[in-house]
């Protein structure tokens, strides 16, 4: 997806880990609201590519059962310079993570799958 | 006024279901229907008093008027990444 | 390379762009102290794990004649937290910018060609 | 003592070689090293007067002391990635 005067790519994915915070984990299941969590994704992708002349960035995320060591999001950034390669790459993350609408439960070794906790989202408009 | 509500994650595991289509009186806002799914069954009584939810896809706060048709989405804590 | 308890992996690659301050580049060769590159960059990465606690670094850098659009760098970061593979990532790319003797020619479209200036490392001992 | 002088990129071209085996006097160090060269022909009169090296591989200071056997590699600025 690089094009002649893009000097730099970064591809960022996620995997699932075989623990968290000290629980054995098995494996995964992603939910989404999808088509926020599109609408939501394709906004952030909007601001990065302005906010660092980013010509190129694509973004991917799984939803429904993973097992460790499967790729859960992928995040591939194209750019002129390497700076603006990483701090879009890392923006994208941070906001996903932030404000899609996308949820995690994992099931561990030793017990019952949870829900887990995370950010929450910010009001985006006015009452 | 008809209004489509959605839960997801741990919030519809409260719910029991994905989606829920009430009848809320006109001038109704968000909190409004929170009470109202707060009181409707012992388990969506769980649902926090202030959870993040979105109307129409993007995030609003409790105090949002809402309007016949409406749909809003309940937003456990997000995880994704 | 990635092992159970990593959660990110970043692959950064380098590539040669069409222009380089506002001249038209048709292609790049890369001289190294090949033996000394190596070394420094070895050094370099162990210097990246220890630091963020990132198990698995590789680098690739490429010597010879490049074409517009070919990567001549490529950095794989695997940890357990996405932070440090960021940050180790970066770490690499800009030291070996800083310190690994490696050197790079532009072939121009509108002349001849040029070494380009970059940075003078520092003395790493005393007299 | 017998000191191998190694010549990159602008360098090379300003020594016409990639490798000159030099005899300096014993206790020598890299600026006499430096000076010599610089003394030694039309083209390497233009090696500035403090170039980075390094001496076995290791970068190190112009008043570095230098061996019998070593090594040093005249190391223009450098521009990897």
């Amino acid at each position: 997806m690089a094009t002649p005067s893009d000097g730099a790519v970064l591809l960022f994915w996620g995997v699932v880990r075989n623990q968290n915070e000290g629980r054995e984990v098995n494996g995964l299941e992603y939910e989404a609201y999808a088509e926020m969590a599109e609408a939501k994704l394709r906004g952030i992708v909007t601001e990065a590519a302005q906010r660092w002349g980013v010509g190129e960035i694509a973004v991917v995320h799984r939803v429904g059962k993973l097992n460790v060591g499967e790729a859960s999001v992928g995040i591939a950034v194209a750019a002129p310079h390497r700076e603006d390669a990483y701090e879009a790459s890392r923006y994208v993350i941070e906001e996903l993570k932030r404000r899609v609408p996308i949820w995690k439960r994992e099931h561990y070794l030793d017990g019952p799958s949870a829900w887990l906790g995370g950010a929450v989202p910010e009001p985006e408009v006015p009452a | 006024m008809t209004i489509r509500s959605l839960f997801f994650a741990s919030y519809r595991d409260l719910a029991g279901t994905g989606e829920l289509v009430l009848t809320l009186s006109a001038s109704s806002t968000v909190a409004d229907l929170v009470a109202q799914l707060r009181a409707s069954s012992r388990t969506l009584a769980l649902l926090p008093a202030a959870p993040a939810v979105a109307v129409n896809m993007t995030y609003a706060p409790l105090e949002t008027a809402l309007r016949d048709g409406d749909e809003v989405a309940f937003i456990p804590p997000v995880a994704g990444g």
